[in-house]
């Protein structure tokens, strides 16, 4: 077991360009499940790469309890790792993977067998013991490598993408059977996703980055409820955030917000200066409302009936926005819609396009 | 492969240890280069000599006297037009192989046999084949028959194509099958989704197996010292007639060897980022 | 095709020469298939004076001496009609004229009985004779004798040493005991002295041709025959006991020459000369003079010399030029062999630097002026050898599996040379391939003449 | 994901024409024919011709072919010892310079692929050695093992080191012959290694650090089993050529000194081109490829297997 | 319409990868395929297609037999799962690679290439190589050059799988506007719930190579044939309880594997054939308390709870089984802490052997 300790984190492969992570600091408790999530190319991999060992540091440190190991070679540092790709030994046996942290450790073949044994009951995997890991399907093939990471009983488990190939079934599966490895084993686990949706449901605290830095570090309801900036609240929910352009005006003293040819007068609480700002609010924290209350007015577009709830599609003027409704409601095509806010959920962010620029695509 | 930081003393032994086998790979070539601008009376004697006054002689005499540069454009030609038609036809073959199992591999592995036939045991009937094409009014349009280029075309076409459907069936079989699926789909016919798809995909490996074939038909020895007398000679027979009662004339071989060696080499060089890309033959896979 | 044509075209008109009232058009196409090197390119001229005075076109092709043989019997096989005048070594005029593969031309030369005589007799038997009939003219010569560093002969301080090691006096050799006993004396480590300088590298006795070809067998017929014995009796057997003795004789005269001795051949003795390694060749080919002395350029102080073989027996050997049974144009053919063998072109060749075979031309006193010592200085002896060897004859030469033999006598011979096994064994190898490539005793044709 | 093409019930495939012109087989077909019909002549005719002329009596100079001879030939080869000597130089050269050729080649790969400067350039000088033919460089070699006049002696003597025979002991002979092929085919060998390196996958061999593995274990579990693939092929490759090996001896040693390194295709050569027994040769050149065929049924199966493994995958 | 009748395809001589399927695909519809990796969702799409051939069984489109039509002649237009774009063109040439097939002019490609790029949100993209492209992105362009040219079918094979959450939403109501606006067919494959539910006039749901229930989303959520389409379809999956059924008194209970007895209302069992069975209840459709009334019936312990943003998934332990239960994400709730846990006998689905015995009533519209 380990807490890490990561200051003024940087990474830089080539001389010349931008580095790819930029500085960052962070704490992790000791068996604390921590999520990074980010798109594509914002530094989470690379971060992590640098904690297992597998990436020179350029700059700053890393402790584990509070030790520095920068110049840890990784073999040493006690740290196993799940891989996006499994990185399954190709040319050995599903056995022999799963027991080849102990043959690296020099372990006795009786005990390698017992513990093989052992862990392959508990991850379900006895039957796949004595085939070729080409022969697994992604589920398999994903459970033969957490084996394998966990049979070393490791201080800190690194979890790389490990879930992105499989389908909804599974997903929902291998989520509940990695918090169930995390139960059991409490290790400090670290989790590396792009799917906002499994870092929300697993990690204890999550760490959002992009373009190298941190954006926030919190727990899946601080970060779903009170995004710091856009990035983030456009990143995170499902379905998406919904960002509605318009301008902040000032009429007796109270603050409204005009888009689309239309304004509605912002709660207290909400912090907003004059000009032009962005509003976001989730798909779940829209309802729909009426004319008469002088709620935002919209075009139906499409609706997406899920059984349990329908996801409504509406233009706002020309943004597009979602909402989750009832079942049951089924507007028309083309209907005009009236949506209500929830006065104590709408988030102001400055008219930043860059940021939301940034997480234009995924893995 | 992970690669790790090294102490800086392995670093430095790796490196001598490359040049080492720089040396040892770049050291007889340069050594021809160097004498083919050596006088005569810098050449066989001991011990070497490293510094002497350059000179064009032998080239002048290779190209000049022996008319060596003929032998290049023979080369030349039979190599390009036999690369082609290996190219072209093994093309074909392969991804037939490659993409449709045609003969279930038996008859890849019959192709790939005929490899394993000693070429001197098969030059004198072609030396008869190609005497009595010669003889007729097609082998005469076609310039097939003994000295002439079309017998050295065929039989380098002949002795390259299995190497080169090996070397390409793999390349083809890298190509993902969708890609033609959703060409032909596209409305493209089978013929055309071949050409305007596949064949640019597999440029790469296209590339390689070219490469390859024309360095083999450069260098091959043997069919054009039977088959050719003078007028289509290649340069290995060329380089021949440099042996003469007088002995070797170490000079002007060396000034021919490099006019022969030059165009392999410059085309080799032009073409060595193809050559890595395409050198696995599609053998690795992760 | 285009080429060809362009080419042709080239060459017709820079070679036309008006002394002939002949259209390019008309002109009769001869090929000429010979060995590569300088001599050839003499042929060149020799070939435009032809042109000058027949209706014909020679394209002279160049092969590599050690494929010539091949090379020519593969076309002659397979009837291409590709060459129309061959070239010939001693060996295998019989394998040619007893397949037919060339045209017999003693009718043609009945008319020309003085071209005919002109030849150097031995050279004529051995080169042009078979079964009674005249298969062509000789061109070339490369009969064997001794070439040797004549100023380390002549140095006093080597002449005393000499005297006081072996008992008698320094002089080039008259017999192959002396042979071998001067090649050993002048065998010296680098750091010894020579000429009372000291050498900076090895220097041998003897520069040998005991590489992987044929030559090292021309090597060995001198003491063979100096033996009184031949390669083959008259039965068509190997001298079994002759080869070995040689080859023991041989192998310890090795001891005496260059390492190199084993991997080369005639250029590679002459390299060692012309770089101060040797003082003098075994039976070697006298054709290389004009190479040899420039030995004179290369090491200061260095004269060369020319004599006959010890025991006055020597490799006699000559490209016959013959006309090919294929050929188009066999009158034309032999109109070109007749040419070139004849005393016009023979001396236009003898100037040139090239060893003629006729001995009209071999005692040109204007040819044999000292001044031109450097191409002919070896003229004299040639004709010292052929009258000693006068009326001689081989068997090797009138079998019609000579040239096979010849082809294959080297690998035993080598394989004792280098010591892959002894002389004895290499005998009897010897005698065991001759008798699998004659089918038993080879066949001998008796009437040379 | 598995896709595409019919191999019901006997794995043969089930296409029957369609509407739109020839069906998948016919077109199948047509692509090998023009391939396949330079093939069948150009390798069947010539060898038909040597079957046949491996019955008789055959001497080229002497009247070509003649009467049929049955096994006689058969019979003579066998007993012939220079034949089986020339088999044992072979594998002798084969086994050498081969197995030179690949543990070498391997190690250049593998001292390149760790190297982070002047890879580009180095990769192109040792494409040289394999752009030159060995009639031509063959002949250079002969110049630099020279005893006398050779580079190699020279360096060797001003170092104080000995002075071989490099081509004239017949200790030695075939030895150099091999540090010939060595020079020119090493090359080859470590550029497909080396592409075959740099084209693994990176996770294994970290994973395979993150679990402590020794640099040994990850040679033997990861590196050369997956590398195995592409080296097999080199290895198949070269193995071929090695023994159909000419060039080199013809212009290196002509087999010699003495027949110390005469190989089984050039004494075929010898038999064939110099005395113009076609029988023998042919009869040779038969045993030679059978030897082969009967090898590489063992040899190539994998490879085959590979290819229809890969074949039916995709289809 | 097209229609696959007992359609059969193997690979080699023992993968069964399509096994008597009979599918009809109505004009116009948008039909989608959903099943687990493997299920021959792609095989099926390939072989409409015509670039898979069925081992045995027939295809017709509008009574006529496909099987001797080539692919391009099919006029059907198909994205890839694996992207299949061309890597030696740019993502423009890409896109206009259909458009050059058919030879339409250089002035249409260059518009019509530039709209769907904007639809599709790559437009910066156009002179890039696929292999500089994020996965993302070649998807996209994927889809872009499968729906640019006009043709009678339109086959997506996960077309929208590896996008992310936000993008895979755009493009998701894009497809259905898609849909509505064109005069084509549609089948699209899928492994998510949510998009097959999202986007299907109907679903066919394959597992292992067979047709497990065709039907409209409704149907396929509310009405699951059997356990397996009934697990595979909804978010989060089904919970599945072992009972039996006991009488006792006049009165039904089932009894739950943990012990507990669920009465439910008399005649409740009457499909039963025997008194086992497995209950099947949806997440969205049970409820918690912390204290137990006389709905909350059965005690339960919090296993693990997941935030999904919107709503909490509760994983409840109940004996050795365990309840998913989807809460406001306001709820608080701790591993370990136990509740109660209401069953409505009114919400359960009943399976019997696997295959379904009783529904719900279904929910009605408005």
């Amino acid at each position: 077991m380990a807490s890490i300790q990561a200051e003024r984190l940087v990474k830089r492969y080539n001389p010349g360009a931008p580095p790819a992570v930029t500085g960052i600091d962070f704490e992790i408790a000791d068996g604390e499940f921590v999520a990074i999530l980010g798109p594509s190319g914002c530094g989470k991999s690379s971060t992590m790469r640098m904690i297992a060992g597998l990436e020179t540091i350029t700059e700053g440190t890393i402790r584990f309890d509070g030790k520095l190991v920068n110049e840890v070679r990784a073999r040493e540092r006690k740290v196993a790792m799940s891989f996006e790709s499994y990185a399954l030994y190709p040319t050995i046996s599903v056995y022999e993977n799963i027991a080849f942290p102990l043959r690296c450790r020099g372990e006795s073949s009786v005990e390698i067998d017992r513990q093989v044994r052992q862990i392959a009951e508990t991850m379900e995997l006895a039957p796949l013991l004595g085939r070729r890991t080409k022969e697994l399907s992604s589920g398999q093939a994903q459970r033969v490598g957490l084996a394998r990471a966990l049979i070393r009983r490791p201080t800190v488990f690194l979890l790389d993408e490990p879930i992105s190939h499989l389908d909804t079934r599974q997903r929902y599966r291998m989520r509940q059977f990695i918090k169930s490895i995390h139960r059991d084993f409490r290790t400090t686990m670290i989790y590396v996703t792009h799917d906002q949706e499994e870092a929300m449901a697993l990690a204890d605290r999550i760490i959002v980055m992009s373009h190298g830095d941190i954006q926030q570090i919190g727990t899946p309801e601080e970060i779903y409820e009170r995004p710091v900036n856009a990035f983030v609240a456009g990143f995170v929910g499902e379905p998406p955030i919904n960002f509605i352009d318009g301008e902040v005006l000032v009429q007796d003293g109270e603050f409204h917000f005009a888009t689309a040819g239309q304004s509605f007068l912002l709660p207290h609480k909400v912090q907003a200066t004059p000009g032009r700002m962005r509003l976001a609010v989730r798909p779940a924290w829209l309802s729909l409302g009426s004319e008469a209350d002088h709620h935002l007015r919209a075009t139906h577009f499409v609706t997406e009936r899920l059984q349990d709830h329908n996801i409504l599609v509406v233009d706002v003027g020309r943004t597009r926005v979602t909402l989750l409704t009832d079942p049951t409601v089924v507007p028309q095509d083309g209907q005009n819609l009236y949506l209500r806010l929830d006065p104590d959920r709408i988030l102001l962010y400055p008219p930043d396009r860059s940021q939301v620029a940034a997480d234009d695509d995924d893995s | 492969m992970l690669q790790r930081p090294v102490h800086p003393a392995f670093s430095t032994l790796r490196y001598a240890l490359i040049l080492l086998v720089v040396l040892f790979a770049a050291f007889p070539i340069f050594w021809m280069i160097l004498t083919s601008f050596k006088p005569p009376g810098d050449i066989m004697v001991s011990p070497p000599r490293l510094f002497f006054t350059p000179t064009l002689d032998n080239y002048v005499h290779a190209i000049v006297d022996k008319d060596f540069l003929r032998y290049v454009t023979n080369t030349l030609i039979v190599s390009v037009i036999s690369t082609l038609f290996v190219v072209v036809l093994g093309s074909l073959a392969a991804y037939s192989f490659a993409r449709y199992n045609t003969g279930d591999g038996h008859i890849l592995f019959f192709i790939l046999s005929t490899k394993m036939f000693p070429a001197i045991a098969v030059v004198l009937p072609y030396f008869l084949i190609f005497r009595d094409i010669g003889r007729t009014g097609i082998g005469q349009f076609l310039q097939i028959g003994l000295d002439k280029p079309g017998a050295l075309i065929i039989s380098y076409t002949m002795f390259n194509l299995p190497f080169a459907i090996w070397l390409l069936v793999s390349f083809f079989q890298d190509i993902p099958r969708e890609l033609e699926d959703s060409a032909r789909l596209d409305g493209l016919s089978r013929l055309k989704v071949l050409r305007k798809v596949v064949l640019p995909l597999a440029a790469p490996g296209i590339a390689v197996t070219a490469i390859f074939t024309l360095i083999f038909c450069w260098n091959e020895f043997l069919f054009a010292y039977i088959l050719t007398r003078k007028t289509w000679s290649t340069v290995t027979v060329g380089v021949e007639s440099f042996f003469t009662l007088q002995g070797i004339l170490w000079g002007p071989v060396a000034a021919a060897a490099t006019l022969a060696v030059l165009p392999m080499l410059l085309f080799v060089l032009a073409m060595q980022r193809w050559m890595v890309r395409g050198l696995t033959f599609g053998a690795v896979r992760g | 095709m285009i080429r060809s044509a362009l080419l042709g075209g080239v060459a017709a008109a820079c070679l036309a020469t008006p002394a002939l009232a002949c259209e390019d058009a008309d002109r009769v196409p001869l090929t000429w298939s010979t060995i590569a090197g300088f001599y050839t390119d003499a042929m060149a001229d020799l070939v435009a004076g032809f042109e000058a005075t027949h209706c014909a076109k020679v394209n002279i092709v160049n092969i590599d001496n050690s494929q010539l043989y091949n090379k020519q019997v593969i076309e002659m096989v397979g009837a291409t009609g590709a060459y129309d005048i061959v070239t010939l070594e001693t060996s295998e005029k019989a394998d040619f004229a007893e397949n037919g593969f060339i045209l017999p031309m003693t009718d043609y030369l009945a008319d020309k009985q003085e071209l005919v005589d002109d030849v150097a007799p031995v050279l004529a038997t051995m080169t042009t004779r078979y079964n009674g009939d005249i298969w062509g003219l000789p061109y070339y010569t490369y009969t064997a004798g001794i070439i040797y560093r004549a100023d380390l002969f002549e140095d006093a301080g080597e002449k005393e040493a000499f005297k006081a090691k072996y008992g008698y006096d320094l002089a080039v050799p008259t017999d192959w005991k002396q042979h071998r006993d001067i090649a050993e004396f002048f065998t010296r480590k680098a750091g010894e002295t020579l000429k009372g300088e000291t050498l900076t590298k090895d220097f041998y006795g003897v520069g040998l041709m005991a590489g992987p070809f044929p030559e090292i067998q021309d090597e060995l017929s001198g003491p063979i025959w100096g033996a009184g014995a031949d390669w083959l009796d008259d039965e068509g057997n190997v001298q079994t006991e002759a080869v070995e003795k040689a080859l023991t004789d041989y192998i310890e005269l090795l001891k005496f020459a260059p390492p190199a001795a084993l991997t080369v051949t005639y250029d590679g003795v002459m390299n060692q000369m012309k770089d101060g390694q040797i003082a003098m060749t075994h039976g070697f080919f006298l054709d290389q003079w004009p190479n040899a002395v420039t030995t004179e350029e290369s090491v200061p102080g260095a004269k060369m010399g020319v004599a006959e073989a010890p025991g006055k027996k020597a490799y006699i050997g000559g490209f016959l030029l013959a006309v090919a049974e294929s050929s188009a144009h066999p009158e034309e053919a032999m109109d070109f062999v007749a040419y070139i063998g004849g005393p016009e072109a023979q001396k236009k060749f003898a100037a040139a630097g090239g060893t003629t075979t006729l001995t009209s031309v071999l005692n040109d006193p204007e040819l044999t002026k000292p001044e031109n010592r450097a191409k002919t200085g070896h003229f004299g002896t040639l004709l010292q050898i052929f009258q000693s060897m006068d009326g001689f004859q081989s068997n090797l030469f009138n079998t019609p599996y000579g040239a096979k033999i010849y082809n294959t006598m080297q690998i035993p011979l080598q394989a004792a040379a280098a010591g892959q096994i002894t002389p004895a064994e290499a005998a009897t190898r010897l005698t065991d391939e001759v008798a699998k490539i004659c089918g038993g005793p080879c066949p001998i044709a008796k009437d040379g003449d | 994901m598995a896709a595409t093409y019919a191999t019901a019930g006997t794995g043969r495939p089930t296409h029957v024409a369609r509407g739109g012109g020839m069906s998948d087989r016919a077109f199948a077909w047509a692509l090998i024919a023009p391939a396949m019909a330079i093939i069948l002549v150009f390798a069947l005719v010539p060898l038909g011709y040597a079957v046949m002329v491996s019955f008789r009596m055959a001497d080229l100079t002497r009247g070509g072919l003649r009467e049929f001879v049955g096994l006689d030939n058969y019979r003579t080869v066998l007993f012939d010892q220079s034949f089986w000597e020339s088999i044992a130089v072979t594998l002798k050269f084969t086994v050498a310079a081969v197995g030179l050729e690949m543990i070498l080649g391997i190690a250049i790969a593998f001292l390149l692929h760790g190297a982070t400067h002047g890879k580009t350039i180095v990769r192109s000088i040792l494409i040289l050695p394999l752009a030159t033919a060995p009639a031509v460089t063959g002949l250079f070699w002969r110049n630099l093992y020279d005893p006398q006049f050779g580079v190699i002696n020279w360096l060797l003597g001003s170092l104080g080191l000995p002075e071989p025979n490099w081509l004239g002991d017949i200790d030695i002979a075939l030895w150099s012959v091999v540090l010939f092929d060595v020079w020119q085919w090493t090359p080859f060998v470590a550029l497909i290694a080396l592409a075959g390196l740099s084209s693994l996958p990176r996770e294994p061999f970290e994973a395979a650090e993150l679990d402590g593995a020794s640099t040994w274990r990850v040679l033997r579990v990861l590196t050369f089993p997956m590398l195995a693939p592409v080296l097999f092929l080199v290895l198949i490759l070269r193995t071929i050529d090695s023994l159909r090996l000419y060039d080199a001896v013809a212009v290196l040693t002509r087999g010699g000194p003495g027949t110390v390194t005469e190989t089984m295709t050039f004494y075929l050569f010898r038999t064939g081109l110099k005395l113009f027994r076609m029988d023998y040769a042919s009869t040779m050149a038969i045993f030679f490829l059978y030897a082969l065929l009967v090898a590489s049924v063992f040899a190539l199966r994998p490879l085959l297997r590979q290819f229809t493994e890969r074949a039916q995958a995709q289809n | 319409m097209i229609e696959l009748k007992n359609v059969t395809r193997r690979f080699g001589l023992t993968t069964l990868a399509i096994k008597g399927l009979d599918l009809t695909v109505q004009d116009r519809e948008f039909l989608v395929l959903y099943g687990p990796a493997g299920a021959g969702k792609s095989t099926t799409l390939k072989m409409i297609a015509g670039i898979v051939r069925p081992t045995s069984g027939d295809i017709l489109r509008d009574g006529v037999s496909l099987l001797g039509v080539p692919p391009e002649r099919r006029d059907m237009a198909m994205c890839f799962e694996n992207y299949a774009l061309y890597s030696h063109l740019s993502v423009f040439e890409n896109l206009a690679f259909p458009l050059r097939a058919r030879g339409v002019a250089d002035r249409e490609i260059q518009a019509k290439v530039t709209k769907i790029a904007e639809t599709l949100g790559i437009p910066h993209l156009l002179e890039r190589r696929p292999g500089f492209l994020s996965g993302g992105q070649r998807q996209r362009v994927a889809l872009g050059r499968a729906i640019i040219r006009p043709a009678s079918t339109y086959l997506l094979d996960e077309p929208i799988g590896h996008l992310d959450a936000k993008l895979r939403h755009r493009m998701r109501a894009e497809l259905k506007g898609m849909a509505r606006d064109l005069a084509s067919t549609i089948v699209l494959t899928t492994t998510s719930s949510r998009e097959a539910l999202a986007l299907g006039d109907r679903i066919a749901v394959l597992d292992q190579g067979v047709l497990q229930q065709l039907g409209t989303p409704e149907e396929i959520y509310h009405r699951p044939v059997n356990e397996f389409v009934a697990s595979f379809v909804g978010e989060p999956p089904m919970s599945f309880l072992d009972a039996t059924a006991e009488r006792e008194g006049g009165q039904t209970a089932l009894r739950l594997r943990s012990g507990h007895r669920l009465p439910v209302g008399p005649g409740w069992a009457a499909p039963l054939r025997d008194p086992t069975c497995r209950l099947g209840v949806r997440a969205a459709e049970l409820s918690i308390a912390d204290t137990a009334d006389d709905r909350h019936a059965v005690p339960v312990t919090v296993d693990q709870v997941e935030l999904l943003g919107h709503v909490r998934v509760v994983r409840l332990s109940l004996g050795q089984e365990l309840v998913a239960v989807v809460v406001p994400p306001e709820r608080q709730l701790a591993p370990g802490q136990p509740l109660w846990l209401a069953i409505d006998p009114a919400r359960l689905h009943v399976f019997q052997d696997g295959r379904a015995v009783s529904h719900p009533a279904m929910p009605t519209v408005h």
